[in-house]
């Protein structure tokens, strides 16, 4: 059989305990972002625009959504007849049955699917982030630097270092130290959590860590400092552009309201890295008499009669006359009644709001309704 | 298992639809923001269990091909039945003057494979929502020999379509040739019809042997003595689109929001082929309303009474009144589009003013730049 | 979204330790079978072929390459918009994990996949039996009775009754009795472990079943004797034609040499029932001059310049001149040398028998070489 | 990404294979058991990494379009390149009188559209295993305008191919217009074209502006001072297959173990429709040698030194020797083939006897029944 030369990991078992509601029946690579899309979606993007062909999704913690989701690939030309995606939920073996205990964990775990290809690099990404990232230039880095590890890195504002896995290079971007959230950080330049490895040295890397009792199967924690302690060549790769981690309600809400901008720095009508996606059977949306739209990011299915203005609506949503939704993000098929008010509030798939109701403030927290829920209007 | 196959019949299909028909037929006009006419009566046969649809293609078919490709948005890619694109065989040149029949005759393989003891035959040119279902039982319970699908309509269609006349017992007396007296009758044709297998391949071949070569004309119209022919009346929205004012009024009816829900809200979607596009982007300074707007849209101006397909940017200070704008076009700032069809990827170039009339539409071709 | 009258669950998690080495590395369900297929082949042909279109596949044991080789669904055209196979792994939810702990426990695990097509029936079938059937004849009878449960059943030779669950029946073919693998069996109406289910009704069961401690979570063994306590309408389906539990090495080997009559009784050539499979490339199957085959069947990709009596050859496989093929199963891809001799005997995937080695015997057990061995010449 | 586009044109492809090409094109011709004549190049391609491949349409491609699909088969379903069929506009009929260049300015959309540099172009009646990837490596080391594959042969190909001179320098000094000279040269045009976009637009162009509308004659051939065309020799096996005598002879040719292992089981697949035919069965009585049987075959008789396609049935006594059998043909009992080809789904009935000769084989239409 052919080999591949470069074969993508995508972790996808992420819980994302900090978006509540969200993802009580989903996993987090699987929540609505920007209208129209998921958060998977990006990285898959990322991958077939840059020509890797090859992913294999780590999936384990509600997974039934996302397996569906992804099928064989399609939306993102991944249906490829030799590579393409593959969904690799925990499985049995003869010697007995493992759930993943950690990323590294689950990369070792699935070490025949990489072997298959027989590949020379490996990309490890996580199905969590929003940004768009040409993997095939990392890679030339890669075998330009001979690293045998190389991890893209961006700058962060210092308050905000010390929740990230900080680097500190020297002036060739050779990586000498790193520190999984610091409380004191050296740097600023932040891991983004996409890794290419030279697939010789990782398999012996997660061997090693598998044996080791005390790891936490963790490639941050445990793999990449194994790695610097026996002074492989580990190096950075600089990132510049839109990068967004949305484990959080606010982050996912400020990465929603980011698209709003007149010329927003995450560029999606760009014709040359298109973000694809599962597209739903949807009309053109409609726009009544007297409604009126500004600042907004609509998709196809919404019927409008209200106001909307600086929100994200996604398809199928319905907004009635003398509504008003500000600051929001509305996900697929909510129903918003007649002078019904929604600010700064982020409403799951499926609710229904009454006429009359109100939710959120025009200030301070971020509210968030979780889906197929019920909000009515309050009495008195 | 359905027992009926559907043929979606694009031989010398009634086009009066002008330009929008100089590089395609009329199955691939794009229409409604987002979809080609074809897609109706390709969805309201897949929606109505059919599993396998020969498309007769007859000239100008390399856009349907392209969308249509492998019937996968229809779930008709399948290893048994699915779709069947048929074009006419082009080595013989004369018989693409030939009617219809003709190419039923040559394509009586599909129609012999095929299980199925009923056969649908089409036009692509109907806009609405129907389901099959209904129609064969009454077909079965009426015993009759066709069933042809008509509404009964109140004003001008502004199409070319054939007026009949039913009788009380349901039976069509008569059938009319295109528009010749159209005040005649309130009934209309939707050119449907549904008929044992067994019956039409007997119609083509013996019209065929009599010189006779229209399957409606030659095989129906000429034949109501001996036929039973029976009428089953559609009531729900019904748009008929062959001429540019059917275009238009039929898209304007659209933006009627209970006309928009029957469409393409019911349980039963109108599939049609995937475009990647974002959501459609409204800036600042946004004025919309009562439009009908694609993904992919990013609008800057002023869009009123319009339906926009995909793609189509209105930059700052635009203003797009009572108009339809196919998938790519860009409208320059402050130019000034009224009552007019602008064509795939038209460019407006900035300051420019095209007004057309309500009953003349000001109509730019495919990838013109004004 | 749209109905499914009948939903079927494919139980594909079995690890079958009977068949040894071939279930090294695969599940039961992925063992190759008949020159071509694999086992579950034919339960997926039968739903395509019946009109059943939703299938959800459990897997759980050495899922990988039976995950690539369903895909979704495409050889059986099974790849549908809405429906099509779905394959279903066990999961994480926010409540903590669990692997299936028995057939009717696989089903309960996935009652929301269920749910979501609202079924009014659901077909459970397992993939590691080789039958042709039209469920939707089944489907209609168990209509026609009325029933809650349809069961299957075959008539099996008494002195192998004892390994079947046994059915007790009246004249009306409804079910009075079911023991599972009875020591004393009172009928010879044997369980084919293919049911149909009022769906309303196996929820109830399946509940009342998670909450049971004492249950082991199994159709024949607990769900069918509790809706039997409770008379249940439970009706038997007699079924007349081939009909083949493939789980062990020797029932495996007949089942494959029962194609090899001039009229078997499983036809594969049945253009209105077509089996279908992957079909990987190969070119037609080139048979040299000097080649000698006889009741064999053949597949694309091989070349044989041997003697080839009796046996099954599956793609790829060559053999060499003067080599001698009796009564054996030969899987994908085995080279055998020449003037080797093979009798009575199922040769794994990939595996070399070198030039003049011999296997087996012409009488007697049959020898099983698992997969990617390599079998030399005896010395002396 | 692959830097070159492929075009497999269909268009005046030379066609003297008779009866076989009643039905279809060229490009459609089953060929070695399972495949048509086109999956060899459409497979080179796509092994060679060629990502976007159109297919030239020209006449009787019903079949082909059917086989091809959407490209599924070879990986070209893709969203972005993939495989493009594109027929001929055929309302305007006199264009099918006219040469390819025509053809390729109808679709220079397709070229332009592209971000390849460089554009192959191939007929589809050529049978190999060709990495097209050192043809690219040698057109950029040498600066040629326009890279040519050729092959060196010993005997006749008996096929209609156009001899090459080529000097000491690897430069294509002379091309002669089909066999016109059979002798005068070994070197063969295997009809594969490598060369720059620009370069292919600027010939299409410039050529029809005089009036000149054939690629090679017109194109290349009058050119040959004016751009530096280069050869590239091809060593592997090779069948130029487009009349009766080569379709045999290239045939029978893949019953040497050598060549059938070089074609069909090196790393790179040929690629094909699939069919869900259980594999070939042989019962008591069968007597198979040298020769390629496809799945669902039945043999139940006698079969030697010929070449069966999928589903064949040859019933008890029955004999074939040195023939071509093609899909879903039967041989009743007792029936003798021999020195045959015979077109799908013929049945001989019982003990009818058809022998042809080893220079002029008896062939027969398809579907027929003797």
């Amino acid at each position: 059989m052919r080999t591949k030369e470069c074969v993508a990991m995508l972790l996808a078992g992420g819980e994302g305990r900090r978006l509540g509601l969200l993802t009580n029946q989903l996993a987090k690579p699987a929540v609505h972002f920007g209208g129209k899309y998921r958060i998977i979606d990006f990285t898959l993007s990322n991958c077939t625009n840059s020509g890797v062909d090859t992913v294999g999704v780590l999936t384990q913690y509600q997974p039934l959504v996302l397996n569906s989701y992804l099928g064989i690939g399609s939306p993102w030309d991944l249906d490829r007849k030799y590579g393409g995606v593959a969904v690799l939920p925990p499985y049995q073996r003869q010697k007995g049955a493992d759930w993943y205990r950690g990323t590294a964990n689950a990369i070792y775990q699935n070490m025949s699917f990489i072997e298959q290809y027989d590949p020379e690099y490996v990309l490890v990404i996580s199905g969590d982030h929003i940004y768009k990232m040409d993997y095939s230039l990392m890679l030339d880095y890669h075998k330009q630097k001979n690293a045998d590890a190389t991890i893209a890195v961006i700058e962060v504002k210092w308050e905000e270092a010390s929740r990230f896995g900080i680097m500190a290079t020297d002036s060739q971007w050779q990586i000498t130290e790193f520190a999984e959230k610091p409380k004191k950080p050296k740097s600023n330049l932040a891991s983004m959590g996409i890794y290419i490895f030279s697939w010789k040295v990782l398999k012996e890397y997660l061997i090693k860590d598998e044996e080791d009792q005390h790891s936490s199967k963790d490639f941050g924690k445990d793999v990449i400092p194994a790695m610097l302690r026996d002074q492989k060549n580990l190096v950075a790769y600089p990132f510049q552009g839109y990068w967004k981690d949305v484990g959080t309600i606010d982050s996912l809400w400020e990465a929603n309201m980011d698209l709003l901008e007149n010329e927003p720095s995450l560029n999606l009508n760009d014709k040359s890295w298109r973000i694809y996606s599962q597209n739903p059977y949807q009309p053109s949306m409609y726009i009544a008499p007297g409604a009126d739209v500004k600042r907004s990011m609509i998709n196809e299915g919404c019927s409008v009669f209200g106001q909307v203005d600086h929100s994200v609506l996604f398809y199928g949503v319905e907004v009635a006359e003398d509504a008003r939704i500000t600051d929001s993000v509305i996900m697929p098929n909510v129903k918003i009644g007649k002078g019904a008010k929604i600010h700064r509030s982020i409403i799951g798939e499926g609710t229904i709001i009454d006429a009359g109701a109100e939710v959120g403030n025009t200030d301070g927290d971020i509210t968030l309704i979780g889906g197929f829920d019920h909000i009515k209007l309050a009495e008195g | 298992m359905s027992q009926i196959m559907g043929v979606i019949n694009l031989v010398n299909e009634p086009d009066q639809l002008e330009q929008l028909t100089n590089y395609r037929c009329v199955s691939s006009v794009p229409f409604g923001g987002r979809y080609r006419l074809i897609d109706f009566v390709m969805s309201n046969m897949v929606n109505s269990g059919i599993e396998k649809v020969a498309v007769f293609a007859h000239t100008k078919y390399r856009s349907l091909m392209d969308h249509l490709g492998s019937g996968k948005e229809w779930d008709l890619d399948r290893k048994r039945g699915g779709l069947f694109i048929l074009p006419p065989a082009v080595d013989e040149t004369r018989e693409l003057m030939k009617g219809d029949l003709y190419n039923f005759n040559r394509n009586r393989d599909y129609f012999e494979r095929g299980s199925e003891q009923y056969v649908l035959v089409t036009r692509s040119h109907q806009v609405c929502q129907i389901d099959f279902r209904p129609v064969l039982e009454q077909h079965i319970s009426t015993g009759a020999d066709i069933t042809m699908i008509y509404q009964e309509v109140d004003s001008d269609t502004f199409a070319r379509a054939r007026r009949i006349d039913v009788n009380p017992d349901g039976r069509v007396t008569m059938i009319e040739e295109y528009n010749r007296s159209l005040k005649q009758s309130k009934k209309v044709s939707m050119d449907m019809f549904l008929l044992r297998k067994e019956l039409l391949l007997e119609i083509v071949e013996r019209s065929l042997a009599q010189g006779y070569d229209y399957f409606v004309r030659d095989g129906i119209m000429k034949n109501l003595q001996k036929l039973k022919v029976h009428g089953y009346e559609f009531n729900g929205h019904l748009g008929i689109v062959n001429t540019i004012p059917s275009y238009y009024y039929n898209t304007m009816q659209l933006l009627q929001p209970e006309v928009w829900k029957e469409l393409f809200l019911s349980r039963n979607p109108i599939f049609t082929k995937v475009k990647d596009e974002p959501p459609a982007k409204y800036n600042s300074e946004a004025l919309a309303t009562n439009s009908l707007i694609a993904n992919g849209c990013v609008i800057e101006g002023k869009v009123q009474n319009s339906v926009l397909f995909r793609g189509v940017k209105i930059h700052k200070g635009a203003t797009v009144i009572n108009s339809i704008i196919l998938q790519g076009c860009e409208i320059g700032e402050h130019a000034i589009i009224e009552n007019a069809i602008l064509d795939k990827d038209v460019i407006i170039r900035p300051g420019k003013v095209l007004i057309g009339d309500q009953t003349a539409q000001f109509v730019a071709d495919k990838r013109k730049v004004i």
